[in-house]
């Protein structure tokens, strides 16, 4: 095993303890503590915005910004992956 | 990447209206039911990639070229962001603001807030945008599976 | 519209104008080449001039919030206040990365007119050029920190895709697939992190996340997460292998923009460390003896021993470097170095207000504090500086490696000059920029500890030799016959320079000014997170 | 303890994923290495917005009670298009990287002419 190998495998094994004690210290799963915010939005969505689905609600208006976001990095992608297998000589 | 058998291509091309149907719902549908622009326009999308498989992607881009998919895209994020854009000029005069629902302006008809009366014509902008964003998902998808698979078919070297 | 309406919706501007330029790029380039430039420089102009005024508002009336959507920012009040909305917060340390974003994009979009000329592939450059800008800015701004997660990523996404830019290079792809996987590894760290504080307090907003933070040890292992990947596209020591790579192979105004990222990531760990967990950072953890060992001071040590061994690594690797471009990448890594030996100090000195409670910094620390904001300026500017007379001196005479270079003194007048400048305030000599920052870090440190600041004065020295002897090879000596035919660059090159180089100027002239105006507000900003909780909560703390 | 499941889940397909980057030699295992983190987290999110006992956040046809968190879902929903973006990219360099090296083996790549 080489050096850079001994190396990984302490930090696989740091990173691994991390993520299992996170992941027994959650919640118990299906009650989580607080819930104000998406309980608004589930009380709310159709008297401000109109919208029987919530998740749409959510996608679109309450955070829109982020859904701008999302269609940029598809728009990014599509731009690299054609700027990537574009000819090279005109 | 050549075409498939004749079975295949035949099973493409009978499928290919009803999965359309299909995603365009789910795209109209976005804000009533599950779903909305980007899953019904990954459906529509993968559709697309279906009829690049069975008929091969050298004969797709004959139907269609890369950069009318990209110009395809650049509409779709236009118009999303210009729906953004608008909620500057009306309504609350808010980046993002939902304009089109509320007690003001053009709430004849997009009004309906109240349990039970949502409708395909309810909740202002977000059908507008689901459509941008459907359109979009669309042409980005298709447009990066096309040249993916167009540029990998070539022979190595072009 | 009058010019309050236009301040008051600036900061979702500065982040839609770029971004709807970078939508109508792929339009607008049918028309021809020339109008598609300028069109984008228009843009980035714009965004220039909209980052222009909301700066002049900030640093004069203070903090400033925008919610998208319109409404109020959260909804209740003290500690059940919730925000249902994406919220940008812009305050003096938003407002000063903002600065250095406009001023690094104009360049270099100024820069790639004439240097990326006779490329195939320009309609695609130029937008992912301007979403990188806008995912920049995004990274700046936001008060969100899933919006931050959104802009990272649309940033990692362009950079990767220009990195790669000349396709026919194996090392550029290869540097660009480095880059890509290191940056998703990163944001979904990241992710994974907001995820965890998304199920501790169901909020995603940062000032909302710190106002309710109880510091779990879900919350440490949170805290973690976020440095740990935000550092890994920061370019800090141990995850600092992408960097010279990615630098050094991509185009020069692609790197000068990509400086600006890594700025932004940078941007990221103070934020999160001084704001979203700044209440927290007296925590005691352990009494020994008559030293109360607290969280600050162990979280201060670890960066300083990372930051040393980044300055150690950057400059010695910098030393035997014969590509140019890698060379100034490896300095680039020692100069992040000496940004978070600086907050490194910072930090070990955070102490609590006997008084009120609240957490200060004591006098030197301080200094660092603000020694480190100054120093994030001017590397930006130095690096950047450098990196764009490497690709001059590649545009006109087609060479990176040291070796083959020399006498281009005379063929490439002003550039030598601009080299020159870059030289003095990279390494930290008087009158440029980087003295003044790099001077008020070692005073700070010094009185920390003198060994720290003795290793980084000898670094900076080091860094100095480095240059001297690039300067000598490339720039003195004969005149090789091969470089005959070598003509000065064109004018938008020398102009993007020139910008750079005069604002580097001036900031050596007037440090004192630039600390003052731009600096103290940043500098306050993160020592005191509650004007930043409070402006969103409404004081209800 | 027994309710983490979903969450001890998560961390293993994180962590394969982890094992798969820092391990495997081949470029085309990184990737998938890339992927499973990255639906890890996904599963992540998407775990966060259960609430015991609840439907789908939608009223058309809804059958009352308790609904699950919208949130996670809208999140979860822009972390996929983000993942299927980077795996584009992703595999259109693989694929240019496969053409200047003819291999994938990251030991191998990386040299090459110093242009």
């Amino acid at each position: 095993m080489s050096k850079r190998n001994i190396a990984a495998v302490i930090f696989l094994v740091i990173v691994a303890v991390f993520f299992v004690f996170s992941a027994l210290m959650m919640h118990p799963f299906g009650e989580p503590e607080k819930t104000e915010m998406d309980q608004y939005i589930i009380d709310n969505t159709q008297g401000e915005t109109g919208a029987d689905n919530g998740v749409t609600s959510v996608v679109f208006d309450y955070r829109g910004f982020d859904t701008l976001g999302e269609a940029t990095v598809l728009f990014t992608a599509v731009a690299s992956v054609i700027l990537i297998f574009r000819r090279l000589k005109k | 990447m050549s075409g498939m058998s004749k079975i295949v291509k035949t099973i493409t091309s009978i499928a290919f209206p009803f999965t359309m149907i299909y995603g365009l719902y789910i795209i109209a549908h976005g804000h009533l039911t599950p779903g909305g622009g980007f899953q019904g326009g990954a459906v529509v999308a993968s559709r697309c990639a279906m009829i690049l498989f069975a008929y091969g992607s050298v004969w797709t881009m004959g139907k269609i070229k890369e950069k009318h998919l990209s110009g395809l895209e650049s509409l779709g994020a236009i118009g999303f962001i210009c729906l953004a854009f608008f909620g500057l000029i009306f309504g609350l005069q808010y980046f993002f603001n939902n304009f089109l629902v509320g007690e003001k302006g053009l709430n004849l008809i997009f009004n309906q807030l109240a349990i039970g009366a949502s409708n395909i014509n309810t909740a202002g902008v977000l059908p507008l945008m689901n459509f941008a964003v459907g359109l979009k998902v669309i042409a980005g998808l298709f447009g990066i599976v096309l040249v993916m698979a167009y540029a990998t078919s070539l022979k190595e070297g072009k | 519209m009058n010019l309050e309406t236009i301040i008051t919706h600036s900061p979702a501007l500065i982040v839609a104008v770029p971004l709807l330029g970078a939508f109508l790029t792929p339009l607008v380039a049918k028309i021809n080449d020339k109008v598609r430039n300028i069109f984008v420089i228009l843009t980035v102009g714009l965004t220039a001039f909209l980052v222009y005024l909301l700066a002049s508002d900030v640093l004069a009336n203070g903090i400033r919030t925008y919610v998208f959507g319109g409404g109020s920012p959260v909804i209740g009040s003290g500690e059940s206040a919730f925000a249902i909305r994406i919220l940008f917060e812009v305050d003096g340390m938003n407002i000063f990365m903002a600065i250095i974003a406009s001023i690094l994009a104009l360049a270099g979009v100024i820069y790639s007119w004439a240097f990326m000329k006779g490329n195939t592939g320009l309609d695609k450059y130029y937008t992912l050029i301007l979403l990188m800008i806008a995912g920049m800015f995004g990274m700046i701004l936001t008060g969100d920190m899933f919006n931050f997660f959104v802009f990272l990523e649309i940033t990692s996404i362009s950079a990767c895709a220009l990195i790669a830019f000349w396709t026919n290079k194996g090392r550029a792809v290869d540097a660009g697939f480095k880059y890509i996987v290191i940056s998703s590894i990163g944001a979904l760290f990241v992710l994974f992190a907001i995820g965890i504080l998304y199920g501790q307090y169901n909020a995603l907003n940062m000032a909302v996340l710190a106002n309710s933070m109880q510091y779990t040890f879900l919350d440490k292992i949170a805290l973690v997460l976020l440095i740990a990947g935000l550092a890994m596209k920061a370019g800090i020591v141990p995850m600092h292998m992408w960097l010279p790579d990615a630098y050094g192979r991509a185009p020069s105004p692609v790197t000068l923009i990509l400086v600006g990222t890594t700025q932004a990531s940078l941007y990221g760990v103070l934020r999160m460390s001084f704001t979203v967990y700044g209440g927290h950072l007296t925590t005691p953890l352990k009494q020994v003896g008559d030293i109360t060992i607290d969280l600050s001071l162990l979280l201060g040590i670890v960066i300083v021993a990372l930051a040393i061994v980044t300055i150690l690594i950057g400059v010695l690797m910098a030393l035997k470097q014969t590509n140019f471009k890698r060379m100034i990448a490896f300095a680039a890594v020692g100069e992040i170095g000496y940004i978070f030996l600086a907050i490194g100090t910072a930090i070990t000195t955070i102490t609590n207000d006997p008084n009120t409670g609240a957490t200060i910094l004591t006098g030197s620390g301080e200094m660092a504090l603000k020694g480190g904001i100054f120093h994030i300026i001017n590397d930006a500017l130095d690096v950047g500086l450098l990196f764009l007379v490497a690709g001059a001196i590649y545009y006109a005479a087609k060479e990176t490696s040291l070796d083959k270079m020399g006498g281009l003194a005379r063929n490439l007048k002003y550039t030598t000059v601009f080299f020159l400048i870059g030289l003095l305030a990279v390494s930290g000599m008087p009158p440029m920029n980087g003295f003044a920052s790099k001077l008020m870090i070692y005073q700070s440190t010094y009185q920390i500890n003198p060994i720290l600041a003795i290793v980084a004065i000898l670094c900076s020295i080091l860094l100095l030799a480095a240059f001297v002897k690039v300067f000598h090879a490339a720039f003195l000596g004969p005149k090789l016959p091969k470089f005959t035919g070598v003509k000065e660059v064109p004018k938008s090159m020398l102009i993007a320079m020139g910008i750079i180089a005069c604002i580097i100027i001036f900031f050596g002239l007037f440090p004192d000014f630039v600390v003052n105006n731009i600096v103290q507000p940043a500098a306050n900003a993160l020592a005191d997170n509650s004007i930043y909780i409070t402006q969103v909560i409404g004081g209800g703390l | 303890m027994i309710f983490n499941i979903p969450f001890i889940a998560v961390a293993a397909l994180v962590l394969i994923g982890l094992y798969a980057v820092v391990f495997k030699r081949n470029l085309i295992k990184i990737v998938i290495g890339i992927t499973l983190i990255e639906s890890g987290v996904n599963l992540f999110l998407i775990t966060l917005a259960y609430r015991k006992d609840s439907t789908a956040p939608i009223y058309t046809a809804s059958p009352g009670g308790i609904m699950s968190m919208p949130v996670p879902h809208a999140l979860t929903l822009t972390s996929i298009v983000i993942g299927v973006a980077v795996l584009a990219l992703m595999l259109s360099l693989v694929v240019y990287i496969y053409r200047h090296y003819k291999t994938l083996d990251v030991r191998k790549i990386g040299g090459g002419e110093e242009e």
